[in-house]
Parts: C-alpha cells; structure tokens; sequence
C-alpha cells in the first residue's frame, strides 16, 4: 500500500469527518444549550439536501441550492422549534426521544409525500467537478477539497460566532447558567429558537454539500444522524470542540478501518474470510470506540458534566 | 379516574377476548395480530423494568429482542437442517423444542445484558441512551454480515417450534403459549416492585444518593434490573421470531429499540400495565391506520407527538392519573 | 485506640486554583454534638461529601471507628455506620413515607436481594421502619405520599431514615434549614436527647440551635478550621469574631 | 391504488360475476425501496388492465422494506383475504422472509424480482415460479460481457451482505480474468472515497460492482468526479430508469446487463413502453416490465386452468404461454426462466437518460443451481 494512498485515505477521512462536524455541531449546540436530545436532526439534514436539489433543478446554479438549503432548514427548525420543541425543554430525555422520533415519522413520510419515492438529482456544478493533481502528484476531487474547506471555514467561524460576538456569550451563559441569561436581560426563548434554527441551518448546509455527491433520498438523514449522535458522545456532550475531535476521530475511524482492517486481517486469515471479517469489523469500528471511549472517559473526551 | 387495577383486568380480559371472538367468527388474522401485540408486550413489560423502575432509558433493547430472535434461529436452522452445531466443546443437532429455546434464549439475552449494563452503567443520562444504542448497533452489523446465519437475508423457520402437548402451527394455541408467557411476565413484574428489592430498584431510581446513604449501591441494583430486563425481552424476541418463522438482523435494528419506547410511553412509564395498553394500542394503529393510507406514518408520529405534548403519563396516567398514587 | 468515632486526619481537596478543604483534622467523641459552622462558600458540604463518601480527598484520611474509610464507598460507610440527612431533601418523593423509612431499615438489614417476597410483610422491617417513624411523629401521615409532605415533616422523615439506620454516628446537613420558630425548637429539643444513642457532627446556619445544643464547635472559614471549642470559646474567641462574625456583620 | 381496486371490484359487481381469483400482492411502497415496488406494481396493474378480465381481485400491501411487516402481511393473504395467488415482493431478504412458508401453505407465489439461491436450488418449490431471474443472472452476464469486451483485470466491489456475496460469485463464475481488487462495502453505505481511492491505486481495467438503490447513486457520482476513467460494468440495478435520472451524466456509457430493455424491438415490448408512459407519465422501468410480464404469465394461465385446480394451475404457468416483453421466455426445472440477457450502455435521449442495447451478454441462459432442484 502506497504511501500516496494512505495520504488520499487520510484526506477521505478528514472530508467525512468535517461534513460530520456540521451535523454533530448543530446536535451538540442545541444539547448544551437546552439540553435537548434531537433524534430528528437528520431530518433537518434531509430537508436541505431535498431544498438544493428542487432549487438546483429549477434554476440550475449550485450556490442558490445551498442558500435554499440552508434557508429551508432553518425555517424548518423554526417551525419545528416554537409549534414542538419549545415543550420539550423541561422535560427528561424520555419524552424528547419520543417525540423527536415522532417528528422523524412526520419528516420522512411528509417529504415522500411531496416528492415522492423516487431519489432527486443534485451534481455537482461544474466548476468544482473533476480531479485536480495535489502535490505529490495525488489526483483528488476538486469538490471534495472544497468540503474540507467549507467544513473548516464553518467550524472557524462557529469558534469565531461563539467566542467573540455578543450572541455566543449569550449561549455559552446559556450552557453554564440559565439565571444568568435571564440576568443579562436576554429573551430566553428568542435565544433558544435561534440556536435551533443555527443548529438546523448547519444540518441542511450538510444535507446539501453530501447531497451533491450521495443520493437524495428520503431516510438519508437516518444513518447521518446516528454518526453525529456517536460523534458529540465521543467528543463529549455540549462541547464544539470536543464535537469536532469527534467528528474528524470518527471519519478517520470509518474510513481506515474500512480501507485497512480487511488488509491487516489478511497476514493471518485466507483472503475471503479477511475481507468479510475486516468488513464487518469495520462497521463496528466507530461503535467499539464509542464504548471504549465511555468506558474510560463516561463523558466523553471533552465533557465537562457527567 | 378509573382504578387502575380495574383497567387492568379489562384491558387484560380485552385482549384475551379478541383473539377468542375471531376464532369464533374465523378470523385467523386478528389472532396474529393479537399474539403480535402479546410478543411485543412482553418485550415492553421486559423494558419497563430497566426504564420505568431502574430509570435506565435503554435504547438498545433491540440487542436483546435479536439475541432471544437469533436464539431460536440457529437451534432452530440446525434442527431443520440437519447440520449439527458445533461448539467446539460439544456437538449439539440443534432443536425445535419451544421450552429449550426459550431457556436458551433467556440466558443468552441475560448474559448479553450483564455484559452490557456492567459497562453501560458506568455513564448516566444521554450517555447511557447513547451506549446502549451503540452496543445494540454493533449486534445489528454483526448479524448482517453473519453469512452461515444468512447475514442481511436472515434465517427462515420452514414450521413453527414445538410446546409439549400443543399444536403451535394453530393461530389461538400458539397465542395461548404467548400470552401465558406475558401473564407470567407481568406476574413476576408485580412482585417484584412489591419487593424488598423494588422498593430499592424504585428508590435508586428517584434519588441514588439516598439509596447509598442507606448502605445500598444502586449501580448494583440497576445492573441486575438491566438484567432481568434483558432477559424478558429477549424471551420476547424468541416468540417473536417463531410468530414469523423468521429471524433476521432488522430484529436488532434502532427503529426496533425505539418503538418499543414508543410502547412504553404510549401506555404509561413505570405502569405495570403500561407496555401492554401501549402495545395494542400500537399494533391495532399500524394496522387500521397502515390499511387506511400509505403515508400512515404522518398519522402515527402525530399521534405520538399528541401523547408526549398532552397526555404526559401516557394512556394510563391519562385514564387513572399519575404515578404513584395510591 | 481512640474513642473518636468520625475523625479526619489533614483532609485536602482543591478545586482548580480553589483550596475547598485546606489540611482539615477534626474528630467527633462519643455522646457530644459537634458542630460546624462557617460563612457560605466556606466549605462546609465540600467536607461532608469528603466524610460520608461520594468525594475523594486529594489527601488526608478520613477514619470512621478508628478504622480508616478514605477507600470506601458511599454505601460502604454507610454499612460501618454513617447516618446522613441532607441539606436539601433526598427522599423518594413518589413514595409513601414508609416505603422511605423501609428502605432505611432494608439498608440496615443489608438484605435487599429479595425479588419474590412483598417488603410489607415483612414484620421485622416494618416494626423498624415505624418505630422511627413513631420516635419523630410521622406515624399517623405513614401512607401519604411524600411529595404531599411539608417542609418541616420532610425533615422528620429525613432524620426518621437516618435513625431506622441505627448508625454509631450521625452527620446532619443543615437540619434547621427552613424550618420556622416553632418547627426549630421541636427538632432542637429531638436532637438534644439524640446524641445519647449516637454522637451528632451537625453542620448547621442556625446559631441558636448552634449554641443550644453543641458541646463543641468548630470554625470553618475558606476551607480551614480556624479555631475548635467550647460555646463559649469559640463566643469569646477573637479569631473567630474577626474572621467570620465580623463578615457576617 | 385504493380507487383501482374499488373499480375492479364495481366491475365484477355490475357483470354480476364472482370474483374469481384472488391476487395478493405484498411489495414496498415506502421506505428507500418504494420505487422498485411502484413500477412492480403499476406494470402488474397495466397489464390487469389491458386483459380486460374483471374477475381478478388484487390486494396490494406495503410491506414497508421490513421482513417482520412483509410476514404479518402474508398471514394476513393467506388467513384473512384467503388469496390464491402471491406476488410482489421486492427484496430477497423479504422473499426468504415469506416465500418458503407461504408456498407451504398452498399458496401459489410468481416472484417479480427477487430470486435468492435458496429458492433456485434445493428449496426450489412446485407452487414457486420466478418471472424475473435468479439473483446471479444479471452478474452472470456482467461477467461474460467482461470477457467480451477483453477485460482481464477487475476490480469488482459489493456490500457485505448476501446478496452482495452472490454478485461477485455470479460474476467470477463467468468472468475469466484476473481480480485487481475485491472489496466488501458496508450496506447502505453514502461515501465510497475510500474505495475509490483504490480502485485508481489497482490498476484495473474495468470496474464491476453491485451497489443497489441510493448506494449505486452516490457510487456512481462520486466514481464520475473522481478522474478515474476505467471503464465500469454492473447489473442494470445501478442503471434503471427509477435512478437514472438521479445519477445523471455521470452514468453516460456505463455498460449494464439486463434481461429487458425499453429497446427490444418485439411488437409486444414496444406496445409495453408505449401504454406504461402514456398511463403513468414516465418511462418503464426493469421492474414495470417485470411486473408486467408477470401479470400477463398470470393471466394466460388462468386462461387454461382455475387456480382450485392446483396441478392444471400449475401445469399452466409451467407453460409460460405468454408474450414476455423480453421476447422469448421459459421456465426450467427449477421454474425459474431460461432468458437472454443483454449488455446494456446508458445514453442520453433529449434530456431524458435511459439505455440502448449494445449486444447479448449470454444467450438462452440458465441458472446455475438448476441441477440441484429435485424437480423434473
């Protein structure tokens, strides 16, 4: 195995893990924040992958799909946020799971409802398509070096978003101290529904840039959704940060794993049952970590409550 | 209010009723439906004790519904087959005998669940839903690419297994065999929050510290609730695979661990009876609802969404109020 | 070796920057009250989770008996003997008041491991359980359910599950708190017999009930001990005016 | 669908006939799979429709892409509706699921798609008739096709699940080169960079692989953005109308083996095409005319013998006399077809893509678990 291989595997790691990160953001903002658990965050997710791809069809230009996507999904968040959501902030996690996965139920068969059952079309456009050549002579997509971009570029102005402007004071008070919000003289729940439209926004940006390059379909969210869940419980819940080692520690998992394991299993199993052992090993890959993860650390790498 | 004891009879003398009623009118199906809604009680009943008393929101229930499902699978598939299993210690041809499977599977999906809760437990709150769900997952991957068990196809159970004495290929007797087995269930269920050990299960839930500063350790306690809870489920999911003379890794699925969540809440959290409301409830929406339109899911999340919002408590606590009072 | 039932040795626990117990040793004898007092944020509770368990010292020991406990969990104490009530209640609010006081006397008989039997035929069990009941005058509300209680009846009831314990020591956290006049001066005169079965470590804001009923006190103030005495050495002590009455004042 | 069957049922009202054979159909109408079932069941409804015969009852059910619901749902046809006849299912996980105890219960089960090797060989069943293929056919083909066109180095790729394994055993079995690389995927996997990526670092000079539904999407995608320009041969799965249209220009020249095209130039087909566009507003896919033929091997056997006649009924369908779209068909042993299958390219045709016949990847073709079905 090339070392310009492994440089490429790595790179495929990283582009996973940062579309990751923009689902596992929004998830892990909206848990310290109101100590929310989202299950239908990937619907939001589905929502701006479906929003591009009806606006990509309509008016074919890419960067108004990926504003419609956004938009879509935060107004989706809205919606969902102030007629659902807002009910659910005091109570436990039992009722959030429940009626989160009730909204998933609503989300799916609405949107099959609307678009029907057949997956849309949504490419890439044509001045991110094909491969440009890396130093070293790597041949790599150009639109997947731009995800890695827009995946950073996100993740700095999230850090920018909450470390410096007046918004992110207000929800890291949100996550330490809910009193104190309120001291600051801070519409609580205005506060509340902006967080979740930033966090739905973030998914349907996600939704949208994976959507060019997967299928869009109704249930794609679904597996997204559990990555991300398995991604802030690595990093810890409520933490950006620990959200984006996470995502990036998860991509790479995913993709060494199912690059490496089959060949590391065949030094010392007969090629069949290697690449259908190292196979199955690499589907679990992400879980066995998650629970070592736990074992050792129950809050995850970067939590700080228990 | 109604007296809770009193919806219990009922809703217990209801779904006796029913499937009687269709073997009247000759309704084969509706005893299906009412031996479904029996199995997927009885893996309910089997959550509710870890989630209602032990306040362990496990939603990784589907592990153990599969371990039980794959139980009877492969004694079953080497029975059918002819092929003997080989344990390496000890040959064994497999079997179709009810009572032997559901011994194995209970102690199977036990086993399981010890393992699991022994790490589990070491986190708490969304951590402990996320683990769970985590463990249940690596199930579900590792039966889909199990290829001797059939992997994503499953395993198909050409006849049903045998109980001593019955015919388990007719409808009523096999859901007589059921929903004895729930009846037992919720018997065991009832003494045991009688119990010394309730009364603890139930406090460690409420306020561990206490239960500490008794001398007790409510770790302990919920990884034993963590287990019986296991096991129930995973009988459940033995029953459950001989009613569809099938097993396949959709049985260790999440949807499977959330809907029977779903049951529970639907029906009322820590009710004895809760899982059972919630599950014929479930079941007969799936069926009215699923033969009305195909986008019946809209009506279902609504519907589940009206209970979370409006009926707090669930069925149970909406009829006969809440918890705990006595 | 020592007649100390709860003793600490040098016990220290920092939080970052912050010394929340700085090199704390005090001791509580058979038959006394011991009480602790202190401004907020002194760190009293920080102390008290260090002596029942649930918080681990960065050093020091804390000896229960004579034997050291430091390693011993919650429970584990509480098996040698520690009987606790909190600040804020921790009772199982869904419950009935004797199905709180059962798990008392379930914990004292170590037997909770019974899955078949009902708890409320157990005679033994319940002959405890409401002769603690009876002992702080909850026997008639013993079927209600605990959320129904008021604040004075749940702080009955906490010390009713500390004595079902039978414990060779108890650490009260703030029993007084939010009692009225009245409701003190009941618990003032119940404590004041108490310490006759177990010595009481009391940490408390209640400076009457302070002076009532301590043999001796103790001064907590940013984590140290600043002075150990008598009522009326720790009154006159100049120490002790300057440092905590001066900043209460 | 409610409406059709309402029509149906007035019909036989008004002519005062007994409905006189009882269809159920169990296939997937939601869930990722919906569109494989849509066409199924609209090509069986087209071709109930042009029969003109008013005493057939269909019963469609949704069986949701889940093997628990696909068996409730059996029960109920056999139990409650009382069906004679079953068809319909999409998936072979769902068709282990159901097929095996329903043929043992009597019932007679025409298979529109699936076709696992289970049913092909020793558990082949005289009540189960398959009107599409067996499983391995169509990557049977991919790999004759393969030798054709002179590829000696495969890299070939599918998900690690059984339908996944039997796609590169088809393959291998008729395929005579070397591998460059054989890699299992995970299922329902989004991201194939991975695999991609070595694929280019192989060497290979063609490409197979078995990716249904969405995973063929994304595959093909992100395989047409990547620069690798070796040339990729799979089952017409990946290539059907239903998808197509979502995949784009990044199909364009990807060569498929299918036993049916919409180019088949039979008076049969060509009329096929032109009522399924006409009645539903888009182009047939694979599964309408799977479905299609199977509702016509239904009725011309109803035209001989009345399904309470079981051997007759069955003798029957044996006979498989009926005008498939696909030109000749019949059965063999095993009641599974002995068919031709075509290699396929994808062409654009306006701004409609869709495929174009290139040859005949295997002719007259058997499967290859025939010999081990006890049935003469």
């Amino acid at each position: 195995m090339s070392t310009i291989l492994i440089i490429e595997q790595v790179l495929n790691g990283l582009q996973s893990g940062v579309m990751l990160f923009l689902m596992a953001a929004g998830l892990t903002l909206i848990f310290g924040v109101m100590g929310l658990i989202n299950l239908a965050h990937g619907s939001l997710y589905m929502v701006g992958a479906f929003a591009a791809a009806a606006v990509a069809g309509v008016t074919g230009s890419f960067l108004l799909a990926l504003l419609a996507a956004l938009a879509a999904a935060a107004a989706a968040g809205v919606l969902v946020e102030t007629l659902v959501i807002r009910r659910l902030y005091a109570a436990d996690h039992l009722d959030q799971v429940l009626a989160t996965f009730a909204l998933i139920l609503i989300f799916s068969e609405g949107t099959r409802l609307i678009f029907g059952s057949f997956p849309l079309y949504l490419d890439i456009p044509s001045w991110l398509s094909g491969p440009v050549t890396l130093p070293g002579g790597i041949q790599y997509p150009l639109y997947r070096l731009a995800l890695i971009g827009a995946g950073l570029a996100v993740a700095l102005a999230l850090w920018v978003l909450i470390e410096r402007t007046r918004i992110g004071i207000q929800i890291r008070a949100g996550e330490n101290d809910r009193e104190m919000i309120a001291a600051l003289g801070v519409d609580i729940s205005k506060l509340y529904t902006l967080v979740f439209a930033l966090g739905a926004a973030l998914a349907g940006l996600a939704g949208a840039l994976v959507g060019a390059i997967q299928s869009v379909q109704v249930g794609m969210g679904e597996p997204v959704l559990i990555l991300a869940f398995v991604t802030i419980v690595i990093g810890g819940i409520g933490s950006i940060k620990g959200a984006f080692v996470g995502a990036i520690l998860v991509g790479l998992t995913q993709t060494l794993g199912s690059v490496f394991l089959p060949v590391l299993f065949r030094l010392f199993l007969e090629p069949a049952t290697a690449m259908s052992l190292g196979a199955s090993l690499a589907n679990m890959a992400v879980y066995i970590l998650m629970s070592l993860v736990l074992i050792f650390r129950p809050a995850g790498l970067m939590g700080a409550r228990a | 209010m109604i007296r809770e004891s009193y919806l219990n009879a009922a809703l217990l003398a209801g779904l006796l009723a029913v499937p009687l009623y269709a073997l009247v009118v000759d309704e084969p199906f509706t005893i299906t439906l009412a031996t479904r809604a029996a199995i997927l009680a009885l893996a309910a009943v089997g959550l509710n004790i870890a989630l209602g008393w032990g306040g362990l929101v496990s939603f990784g229930h589907a592990a153990f519904f599969g371990i039980g499902g794959y139980s009877m699978g492969i004694l079953a598939f080497h029975a059918q087959n002819f092929v003997p299993l080989d344990l390496g210690i000890m040959v064994f041809d497999g079997t179709k005998s009810m009572p032997i499977i559901w011994l194995v599977a209970v102690l199977a999906s036990a086993l399981a669940a010890l393992l699991i809760g022994l790490l589990s437990l070491r986190t708490s709150g969304v951590y402990f839903i996320m683990i769970t769900l985590a463990f249940a997952q690596m199930f579900y991957y590792f039966a889909i690419s199990w290829a001797r068990y059939g992997g994503e196809d499953g395993i198909p159970i050409y006849v049903r297994n045998d109980f001593p004495g019955l015919n388990t290929l007719v409808p009523i007797q096999f859901f007589g065999i059921c929903f004895v087995a729930l009846l037992l269930a919720l018997w065991l269920n009832a003494r045991l929050v009688a119990s010394p050990f309730g009364l603890a299960l139930n406090a460690a839930r409420q306020v561990p510290v206490r239960v500490q500063t008794v001398g007790l350790d409510p770790t302990r306690l919920k990884l034993v609730a963590f287990v019986m809870s296991g096991a129930i489920t995973g009988l459940a999911g033995a029953l459950f695979a001989d009613l569809n003379r099938f097993v396949s890794p959709s049985m260790f699925s999440w949807h499977l661990s959330g809907e029977l969540i779903v049951l529970i809440i639907l029906g009322g959290v820590g009710r004895l009876m809760g899982p059972v409301l919630g599950a014929v409830m479930f079941v007969a929406l799936e069926h009215w609802l699923g033969g009305l339109t195909t986008h019946w899911h809209i009506a279902l999340g609504a519907i589940l969404l009206g209970v979370v919002l409006f009926a707090r408590g669930g069925l149970i606590g909406l009829l006969c109020g809440p918890r705990g009072q006595t | 070796m020592t007649d100390n039932i709860i003793e600490t040795r040098g016990i220290t626990k920092s939080f970052g920057s912050l010394k929340a117990s700085d090199d704390i040793s005090i001791d509580l004898r058979a038959g006394e009250i011991h009480a602790i007092i202190g401004p907020n944020g002194a760190g009293k509770s920080t102390l008290i989770h260090q002596i029942c368990g649930g918080l681990a010292p960065d050093a020091g020991q804390v000896l229960l008996g004579g034997q050291d406990v430091t390693a011993l969990t919650t429970a584990a104490r509480a098996r040698k003997g520690l009987g606790r009530t909190f600040q804020i209640s921790a009772l199982a609010m869904e419950d009935s008041v004797l199905e709180n006081v059962l798990l008392g006397a379930m914990g004292a008989s170590g037997r909770p491991w019974r899955f078949w039997q009902a708890i409320m035929g157990d005679r033994s069990l319940r002959e405890r359980a409401e002769a603690a009941l009876e002992r702080v005058g909850l026997m008639d509300q013993r079927h209600i359910r605990t959320s129904a209680l008021s604040h004075g009846q749940r702080r009955q009831l906490e010390v009713a599950v500390a004595l079902t314990l039978d414990p060779r020591a108890f650490v009260m956290d703030e029993p007084m708190a939010g009692l009225g006049a009245e409701g003190s001066k009941n618990l003032t005169g119940f404590l004041d017999g108490l310490r006759a079965q177990a010595p009481i470590l009391l940490v408390e804001h209640d400076m009457d009930a302070v002076f009532a009923l301590a043999d001796r006190i103790s001064v907590l103030v940013y984590g140290r001990i600043i002075a150990t005495g008598s009522v009326d050495e720790i009154r006159t002590n100049a120490d002790v005016r300057e440092a905590y009455l001066g900043e209460e004042a | 669908m409610k409406k059709l069957l309402l029509t149906t049922a007035l019909a036989a009202l008004a002519t005062g006939a007994q409905a006189e054979v009882k269809v159920g159909m169990i296939t997937t109408l939601s869930g990722g799979g919906a569109g494989l079932g849509l066409d199924v069941r609209d090509g069986f409804l087209l071709a109930l429709a042009q029969s003109g015969r008013d005493d057939i009852e269909l019963v469609v059910e949704d069986d949701q892409q889940a093997p628990d619901i696909a068996v409730q749902l059996s029960d109920k046809m056999i139990q409650s509706e009382r069906v004679d006849v079953m068809t319909g299912i999409i998936f072979s996980n769902l068709a282990m699921a159901v097929i095996p105890s329903a043929v043992n219960q009597g019932v007679v089960y025409l298979s529109p798609n699936a076709g696992p090797s289970q049913l092909a060989g020793r558990g082949c069943h005289p009540n189960y008739f398959n009107v599409a293929w067996q499983n391995d056919n169509l990557h049977e083909a991919a790999g004759a096709y393969a030798n054709t066109a002179g590829y000696t180095n495969s890299f070939i790729l599918a998900p690690n699940y059984p339908a996944g394994q039997d796609a590169l055993t088809g393959y291998k079995r008729m395929y005579q080169g070397e591998l460059a690389g054989e890699i299992y995927t995970q299922l329902g996997q989004t991201d194939y960079a991975a695999e991609i990526a070595q694929i280019r670092a192989s060497g290979a000079d063609s490409v197979f692989f078995f990716l249904p539904g969405g995973m063929g999407i994304s595959f093909l995608k992100q395989y047409a953005d990547s620069g690798v320009d070796i040339p990729v041969v799979g089952p017409a799965f990946s290539f059907d109308q239903g998808i197509l249209q979502a995949v784009g220009a990044a199909a364009l020249g990807v060569v498929n083996t299918a036993q049916w095209s919409k180019d088949i130039d039979i008076p049969v087909n060509q009329a096929f095409v032109e009522s399924f566009s006409a009645e539903y507003g888009r182009l047939p896919s694979l599964y309408a005319s799977q479905g299609f033929d199977t509702a016509n091997l239904l009725i011309s056997a109803l035209e001989k013998a009345d399904p309470s006649d079981n051997d007759a009924f069955r003798a029957a369908l044996r006979d498989a006399d009926f005008e498939s779209t696909r030109g000749a068909f019949r059965f063999g042993n095993n009641q599974h077809p002995i068919q031709t299958i075509y290699a396929r390219e994808v062409v654009q045709e306006g701004d409609v893509f869709t495929n174009r016949i290139i040859g005949v990847a295997l002719e007259d073709h058997a499967d290859a678990y025939a010999a081990e079905c006890q049935m003469p």
